[in-house]
């Protein structure tokens, strides 16, 4: 596996990806190289040395990483890759690209903090401005906008227009300090849920929560469930929209054992559980029980197709 | 209290700069240290104040062996020295600079400025040193600073003061006052080492003199029983001819002219105002005056380091506006600058490299872009040999040649080419005795070949020796003309501002 | 006769500057009614307080159109009056109408919006503390004539002490290694420079990388096997009795966490310390002219050591900011080229701490006036925002530090003769 | 061959073999000691330890595809620190590499994708290019400096600080980025503006270009440019002694100026080459602290052109073997900065080397 800056202790994205093939390593025994991009110069040299160790498949965490893993394939003809965050097209046949419909997932958080917040203000924040970020932040608004027709309401999403597709972005993925500035500018804007999609970034925005008190500001997490990577602030988190590539990848990696593994791309959707929301833990308290229905009745009408998010 | 100094001895790697000195000053007594540049005095009196440890040797105060590793040692038992290139913070007002390290404070270490300027003050007017405490020493004239030196020692109560060549850098007129201030320290008990180089000095204020050269005493005189000219040769080491001979030659047509030229400071003081100069051929003019009267910045004008702010220089006929320094030095006009260390040579750049200092691009050492190495060693390697520069290769780096010789080094540089103009600027500074006649008879030599020579320099004495002609500095005008057989005491005078 | 003669030629001198200077406000004023005024209309809702508060203050509500005419007008005035009073010094003038400008900008971003003032203030604060605080640093040092581009990595070492110790004996014992391992970085540059007489900016240089470094590798191999160790206790806000409760200010300065607190008591200490102790006099003799420091006893050695590692220790201080005082977590290289930015607000507030810590705070605020217009979304690309300060800095550096003057010794390594 | 004669005279240059090559070697082995010391202090095994060295060693020498790693990464460091050297020998610390390699690769992706020409014509524009832009980022720096005195440390982070933002501008600008994204990423260049790679015809996965050649001839050219010219001498006089440059004539705020400018050119060549022969396309985080990286270097060469040749070279090894270290050994690259800075200190406190092994210098 070759990860995204960030770093594999991220608690989200680059961890998440990680878990799964420790999962592999626990299971079938194969073992496991890792090399983590400090810049993205990095990335071809150490997809080349990932290459030269003569790895069955190489994971490649990251949207960003799309343009040195196709050179990499196409120069390697016969190693397998996989790629999160990235659909090709034309597809290319060493090279399973993992893409995630997060924007199902975060359309039910999005929903469900509006039901939740007291002061009709909700917030989000991105790293960069790169899809498999932006959608989430879609989801969210767009069910933030459901929540307002149905119940006829006006809570506000600040930091994220899906239209115009501008909001506020860290423009990187490792700066907890950013996190916590960013989730206090929103706070100060009078936000009580905040979601960050910025991997690591978003533990700074816990920890502003946790100072505050989760009576005063809420974190949603992505990616993976917080209350479980992050058990020392787990009483921040509402839910985390989860976003399940330990499961993908660990299937990857048992296709590979198996041989059949073959280029293209899946898609994880709330259907096939690729994606998701994790229990409310700690705040389900905060959580009526009709509001909680509500999200599970949608939950069903988006995989039945009966609701379109975006309109 | 009595000092005695037993059998020091200290060295620089090959230079020895005392050797055995042995000598006693009592309380109440000046004694006079007289030595050329080089000898040791300063070295001495640093090891005395704590500021160099001796090689060997001790001293004695009261006839007690003391042993000092830091100047404040030396200051708890009662020495205090002015130094000869003064020792205060420019940015720093006289009270603080007097109390720097001796801080009366009140509580949390807050310095009690109140009584601190009482006591300059009580000192000032015992002593009349009057300053006024609350000024930047960087807004004082010389004279005062070296007031505030005076009472910075005196402050930290010292019994035994040492004033390294204090004169130096006085008008006569400061002069008779600093003299007047050491007899009344002396009445009061004091005891005190005047170091310097000027012979009248010692005849007039010490009650005995010790005369140093290359690290020993070599005499001891009292000023009753001798006279300048026995001095001179204790000093130097053989007999000297004071004046270097300079058969008089017609002076010829007007080289350099200078119309009522002005120049302002960036804060637009004047540093020199409404000058009129004129420099002939086979001509020496010598510019006397106490530093820091703009002759500095005159040079620097002829020379193209400075603008000037009005008037006009004209070389050879032909005005030269703002030129810079390349064109001027192109016209065939070679400057001595008085800082060798600072602009006159490279420090860690070879002899070879610093012999094209101010040639390099010229057709001989390039071709406009590349340089040609092996030319500049040839030049390097001649001038060595002319000029004789003591050193084994022309590769070593400037830096680690004496003094003297780096002063050779540059004479050479400047007179080894074709040349009409000269322009001095205390060429013989820091230099030992031997390199000064060489130095002064190449000057008189170039000026015989028709060549003009400016030659600026604060020593008077030199002025007189070489010099056709003498204008005197004051406060940026020039203020007096002599010719070369005048009355020094009335040049003196001059320099001081009285006409 | 001379001096009157030049006495008038100062006049004229002052006169024609104040022309100048006057001009070049007017038609500051101007542009600013030209970019910000034309064609706005609406109001800016400036929010105060939040509605939890104790006493709540009514939102500031400015009509954007005739405010930033208003302020335009102002700033023209102020020149007009430069050329026609030709005061003194026009540093009051220049400072209200820089200070017009902003709130005529901030109005035009959010004429027919709405933000909390208060909050961006609380966050210009904040953001300031690490700033200024290695500035602090900086500040000790070059007053004794040491120069510490190394800051930058005492920071992070600070940063990293902090969350390592933090998360295993609590913040205030993090801290307080903190503060000792910076204090040992501070050793060490002195050691290279003073003793070793290694030049003083390629000590520093090589400090940040060896920082950056060793830190970035104990994250890889310390805290990611065991993320326990990278989880402190932060110092949570303390909110002082009363004055917290005043609005505005309260937030802004009473509600902090301790680091604000004694950023503040540093710059004080450090000004009484510098300005009118025998010891700070003495630590600026060194700085000025260590030769003659030496001649009257004082150890130009021992006295840069002692400052160095005080700087350090200020620097360590600072760096814990980041961890202790924001997120409790270290992450690589988390400091960001503040402790440079640090040296750019010494330089700014010509090595005085407050002047620093008012550079500080101006970069705190740039830095917080993006974040809030990227909510705003101004058409003014958030990039350039971002370069303000930058420019800003670089402008004074060249303008008005141009003649102010560091400690004389500066960079110079002292040899003592003996 | 003319190379080797350079390399003789720089021998017999004033400083002694002793300072040129005993320092530096010790100095470097003992930073890989004590980086592996702290490898072991820090709970790896002795094991670990040992492949570490060995991988830090064949993944920079071992093979053919290391070298070419090694030389590969030494490339920009070249340019860049040569640079910085130039601008030490004037009395300047230039930080601002990283900047002006950052507006180098912009100026040359701008050329690479935006029109097309025949292969040789379209690489020199875009590396012409790249060095312009690098120079004139930097003259702004050295005309600051001249003109109002403005220290060039300070300036040159600003302006690093600056070209930063300005990337990230540039990126986003709707001609610059990558269609189809609206993450901050250009187009990719063209391949007539491509570097070659030099060793495509043993296998294409050896990344060393062009590039390295060019690094090649820059050495020489400063080495000749700084002891060999009167432009040379000019910058060195100025950086020793200004007062006695002006006596001599120099006109010394010029040669400020163009000493900067040179550096920048240099740095910025440092970028175009790092688009051109690796990247192909600009990111944020492609100038990857390059610049900063140099500085290191330059100090570590000297400031001597043949010095900062060796020293890139070794630091290009230290990255591509700190890559091998990582996959064999699993030990992240950040042990390599720390060699890195102990290298430097070392070189920088030539007292201390010779405290610890008086017996070498006997
Ligand atoms: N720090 C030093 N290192 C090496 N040599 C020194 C040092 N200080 C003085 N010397 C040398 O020791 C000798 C005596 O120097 P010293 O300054 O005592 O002479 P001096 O009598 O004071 O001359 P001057 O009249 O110029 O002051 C000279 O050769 C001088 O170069
Ligand atoms: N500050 C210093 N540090 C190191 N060495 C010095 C220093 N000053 C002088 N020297 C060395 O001491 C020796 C004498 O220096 P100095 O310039 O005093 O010569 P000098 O005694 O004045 O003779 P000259 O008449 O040639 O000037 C020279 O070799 C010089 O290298
Ligand atoms: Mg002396
Ligand atoms: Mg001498």
């Amino acid at each position: 596996q070759v990860t995204d800056v960030g770093g594999v202790d991220d608690k989200s994205f680059n961890q998440t990806a990680w878990k799964g093939v420790q999962d592999a390593v626990a299971k079938h025994g194969v073992d496991s190289k890792l090399l983590e991009s400090k810049s993205e110069t990095d990335y071809e040299p150490h997809l080349n040395s990932m290459v030269n160790a003569g790895c069955d498949v190489i994971i490649a965490v990251g949207f960003l990483m799309g343009e040195a893993t196709k050179n990499a394939a196409e120069a390697n003809k016969d190693s397998n890759f996989t790629i999160i965050d990235f659909a090709y097209d034309p597809t290319v046949p060493n090279i399973l690209g993992q893409i995630f419909a997060t924007d199902q997932a975060a359309f039910l958080a999005g929903y469900l903090s509006a039901g939740v917040s007291k002061t009709g203000v909700v917030g989000t924040f991105g790293g960069i401005n790169i899809p498999p970020v932006t959608g989430f932040m879609d989801g969210f608004a767009w069910g933030v906008k459901h929540y307002n027709k149905v119940k006829g309401k006006n809570v506000q999403v600040l930091g994220w227009d899906p239209d115009a597709k501008e909001g506020l972005f860290t423009n990187n993925f490792d700066s907890t300090d950013d996190g916590k500035a960013f989730a206090q500018n929103l706070y100060d804007e009078g936000a009580d849920i905040v979601m960050p999609v910025a991997g690591p970034v978003g533990l700074g925005s816990a920890s502003l929560a946790d100072e505050l008190g989760s009576d005063k500001l809420k974190i949603i997490g992505v990616d993976g469930d917080w209350t479980q990577t992050d058990p020392a602030r787990k009483g921040v988190y509402l839910t985390s929209v989860l976003k399940k590539m330990d499961v993908t990848v660990l299937s990857v990696i048992e296709s590979v054992k198996s041989g059949s593994y073959s280029g293209g791309i899946t898609v994880g959707t709330l259907e096939n559980g690729g994606v998701g929301i994790a229990p409310y833990h700690d705040l389900a308290s905060e959580v009526s029980s009709e509001l909680a229905s509500e999200v599970e009745t949608l939950r069903k009408g988006i995989i039945s197709g009966s609701i379109v998010m975006n309109k | 209290m009595k000092l005695k100094l037993n059998e020091i001895s200290k060295s620089f790697g090959p230079v020895k700069a005392n050797s055995d000195i042995n000598l006693t000053v009592d309380c109440g007594e000046i004694l006079g240290l007289l030595g050329e540049n080089g000898a040791g005095k300063t070295t001495l009196m640093n090891i005395l104040t704590g500021l160099y440890k001796p090689d060997s040797g001790s001293i004695l105060i009261d006839s007690q062996l003391k042993e000092f590793h830091n100047p404040r040692e030396a200051n708890k038992n009662g020495v205090g020295m002015v130094h000869q290139h003064f020792m205060l913070v420019p940015v720093f007002s006289v009270t603080e600079n007097i109390i720097l390290g001796a801080e009366p404070t009140t509580i949390f270490n807050k310095i009690d400025l109140t009584n601190a300027k009482e006591k300059v003050l009580k000192i000032s007017s015992e002593y009349n040193l009057d300053v006024d405490p609350d000024q930047l020493i960087e807004k004082l004239p010389v004279g005062i600073q070296q007031r505030v030196e005076i009472i910075k020692i005196l402050f930290r109560d010292a019994e035994i003061l040492i004033f390294d060549e204090p004169t130096a850098v006085l008008t006569p007129q400061e002069v008779i006052e600093f003299f007047a201030i050491i007899k009344n320290l002396k009445k009061a008990g004091k005891a005190i080492v005047f170091i310097t180089h000027k012979l009248h000095e010692v005849l007039e204020v010490c009650d005995r003199i010790n005369v140093l050269r290359s690290g020993k005493i070599v005499g001891e005189e009292l000023p009753k029983k001798t006279n300048n000219k026995k001095l001179a040769e204790l000093m130097v080491g053989r007999k000297v001819n004071l004046k270097t001979s300079r058969q008089i030659v017609e002076k010829g047509e007007v080289l350099l002219e200078v119309n009522n030229l002005s120049i302002l400071s960036e804060n637009k003081e004047p540093l020199l105002s409404n000058l009129d100069v004129k420099l002939h051929k086979n001509e020496i003019l010598g510019i006397a005056g106490v530093q820091g009267n703009g002759q500095t910045e005159f040079i620097e004008a002829l020379t193209g380091l400075r603008k000037i702010s009005s008037g006009k220089i004209s070389y050879f006929g032909k005005e030269c506006k703002n030129f810079s320094p390349r064109k001027i030095h192109q016209l065939g006009v070679r400057h001595i600058p008085e800082d060798r260390q600072k602009q006159g040579l490279i420090g860690d750049f070879s002899l070879t490299e610093n012999i094209i200092l101010n040639t390099y691009y010229e057709k001989k050492f390039s071709n406009n872009i590349a340089l040609n190495w092996s030319n500049a060693k040839k030049e390097a390697k001649r001038i060595i040999e002319k000029f004789d520069v003591r050193t084994n290769s022309e590769e070593i780096i400037a830096d680690k040649l004496s003094g003297g010789n780096q002063q050779k080094l540059l004479i050479g540089r400047e007179m080894s080419r074709s040349i009409n103009l000269l322009i001095a600027s205390q060429p013989t500074r820091g230099v030992d005795v031997g390199s000064i006649e060489y130095i002064h008879n190449q000057i008189v030599m170039a000026r015989n070949k028709g060549i003009g020579v400016l030659l600026n320099s604060t020593e008077l004495d030199e002025i007189i020796a070489l010099s056709d002609r003498i204008i005197v500095f004051y406060e940026g005008r020039v203020i007096a003309e002599f010719p070369s057989n005048a009355d020094p005491n009335i040049i003196g005078l001059a320099m001081a501002g009285v006409n | 006769m001379m001096n009157n003669l030049n006495k008038d030629k100062f006049d004229n001198i002052k006169t024609k500057k104040s022309l100048i200077i006057g001009l070049s406000l007017i038609f500051f004023g101007f542009v600013i009614y030209l970019f910000f005024g034309l064609g706005v209309e609406g109001q800016a809702t400036f929010r105060l307080s939040r509605p939890t508060d104790p006493f709540a203050l009514p939102n500031l509500i400015l009509p954007a159109h005739s405010f930033i005419g208003l302020s335009a007008l102002l700033i023209a005035f102020f020149g007009g009056r430069i050329i026609i009073k030709a005061p003194k010094n026009f540093t009051i003038f220049m400072a209200l109408s820089f200070f017009l400008a902003i709130a005529a900008f901030l109005v035009w971003a959010t004429a027919g919006k709405s933000f909390s003032l208060t909050g961006m203030l609380q966050a210009t604060v904040v953001r300031a503390v690490p700033i200024a605080l290695a500035a602090m640093a900086g500040i000790m040092c070059e007053r004794v004539a040491v120069i510490n581009i190394g800051i930058e990595g005492m920071l992070l070492a600070g940063a990293f002490a902090g969350a390592l110790f933090g998360s295993i004996f609590g913040n205030l014992i993090g801290l307080i290694l903190a503060i000792l391992v910076g204090g040992g970085f501070g050793f060490i540059l002195a050691a290279l420079v003073v003793t070793f007489r290694v030049d003083q900016i390629i000590a520093g240089v090589a400090i940040n990388i060896f920082v950056l470094g060793i830190t970035s590798f104990l994250t890889n191999h310390l805290l990611k096997s065991n993320p326990e160790l990278n989880d402190a206790p932060i110092f949570k806000s303390i909110h002082i009795p009363f004055l917290s409760e005043i609005p505005v200010l309260g937030s802004v300065f009473f509600k902090q966490n301790i680091f604000v607190y004694f950023c503040i008591f540093i710059v004080l200490i450090s000004t009484y310390y510098l300005f009118k102790t025998a010891y700070g006099l003495r630590a600026r003799a060194v700085g000025e002219h260590p030769k003659a420091a030496e001649t009257l006893g004082i150890s130009v050695i021992k006295t840069r050591f002692n400052h160095v590692i005080m700087g350090g220790m200020i620097a360590g201080f600072g760096g814990a900011w980041f961890t202790l005082g924001s997120v409790g977590r270290f992450d690589e290289g988390m400091t960001g080229g503040r402790g440079f930015i640090g040296l750019a607000a010494m330089i700014f507030g010509r090595w005085h701490p407050v002047g620093a810590l008012f550079a500080a705070l101006l970069f705190g605020f740039a830095d917080s006036l993006q974040q809030k217009l990227a909510i705003l979304r101004t058409p003014i690309p958030s990039e350039f925002l971002a370069m303000a300060p930058y420019l800003v800095t670089i402008i004074v550096v060249a303008g008005i530090v141009g003649n102010a003057k560091p400690p004389q010794a500066i960079g110079k390594a002292y040899v003592k003769e003996n | 061959m003319k190379f080797f004669i350079y390399l003789s005279n720089y021998f017999s240059n004033r400083e002694t073999i002793q300072e040129i090559i005993l320092i530096p070697v010790i100095a470097t082995l003992l930073a890989i000691f004590l980086g592996l010391l702290l490898l072991i202090v820090s709970g790896s095994s002795t094991q670990i330890a040992l492949t570490a060295l060995v991988a830090l060693f064949t993944g920079s020498f071992g093979s053919l595809s290391a070298i070419s790693e090694t030389l590969t990464a030494a490339t920009p460091l070249i340019f860049a620190a040569l640079g910085i050297a130039v601008g030490f020998r004037a009395g300047l610390f230039n930080i601002g590499a990283e900047g002006q390699i950052i507006l180098g690769g912009m100026a040359a992706v701008a050329i690479g994708f935006s029109f097309q020409l025949p292969f040789f014509l379209h690489l020199l524009f875009l590396l012409l290019a790249g060095a312009l832009l690098g120079a004139c980022y930097a003259f702004i720096s050295g005309w600051l400096k001249a003109t109002t005195g403005a220290h060039e440390v300070i300036t040159t982070i600003m302006l690093n600080l600056i070209a930063y933002r300005l990337l990230d501008f540039f990126l986003r600008m709707p001609a610059i980025q990558k269609e189809g994204r609206n993450d901050p990423i250009s187009k990719s260049i063209f391949e007539t503006a491509e570097l070659p790679r030099i060793l495509n015809y043993l296998d294409p996965n050896l990344r060393v270009h062009m590039g390295f050649i060019i690094a090649i001839i820059a050495v020489t050219f400063v080495y000749w440019l700084i002891f060999h010219t009167t432009i040379g001498y000019e910058f060195r006089a100025v950086g020793k002694n200004l007062d006695a440059s002006k006596y001599g004539g120099i006109n010394s705020s010029m040669t400020i100026i163009v000493a900067m400018s040179l550096a920048g050119l240099l740095a910025g060549l440092a970028g175009a080459t790092q688009i051109s022969g690796i990247l192909g396309r600009a990111t944020p985080g492609f100038s990857a602290g390059i610049g900063f990286d140099a500085i290191a270097v330059a100090l570590l060469g000297r400031a001597h052109p043949i010095g900062v040749l060796f020293s890139s070279i070794l630091f290009g090894a230290l990255i591509a073997g700190g890559r091998a270290m990582q996959v064999s050994a699993d030990v992240s690259l950040d042990l390599i900065t720390v060699i890195q800075a102990l290298i430097i200190i070392f070189i920088a406190a030539p007292i201390l080397i010779r405290k610890l092994f008086p017996w070498v210098f006997k």
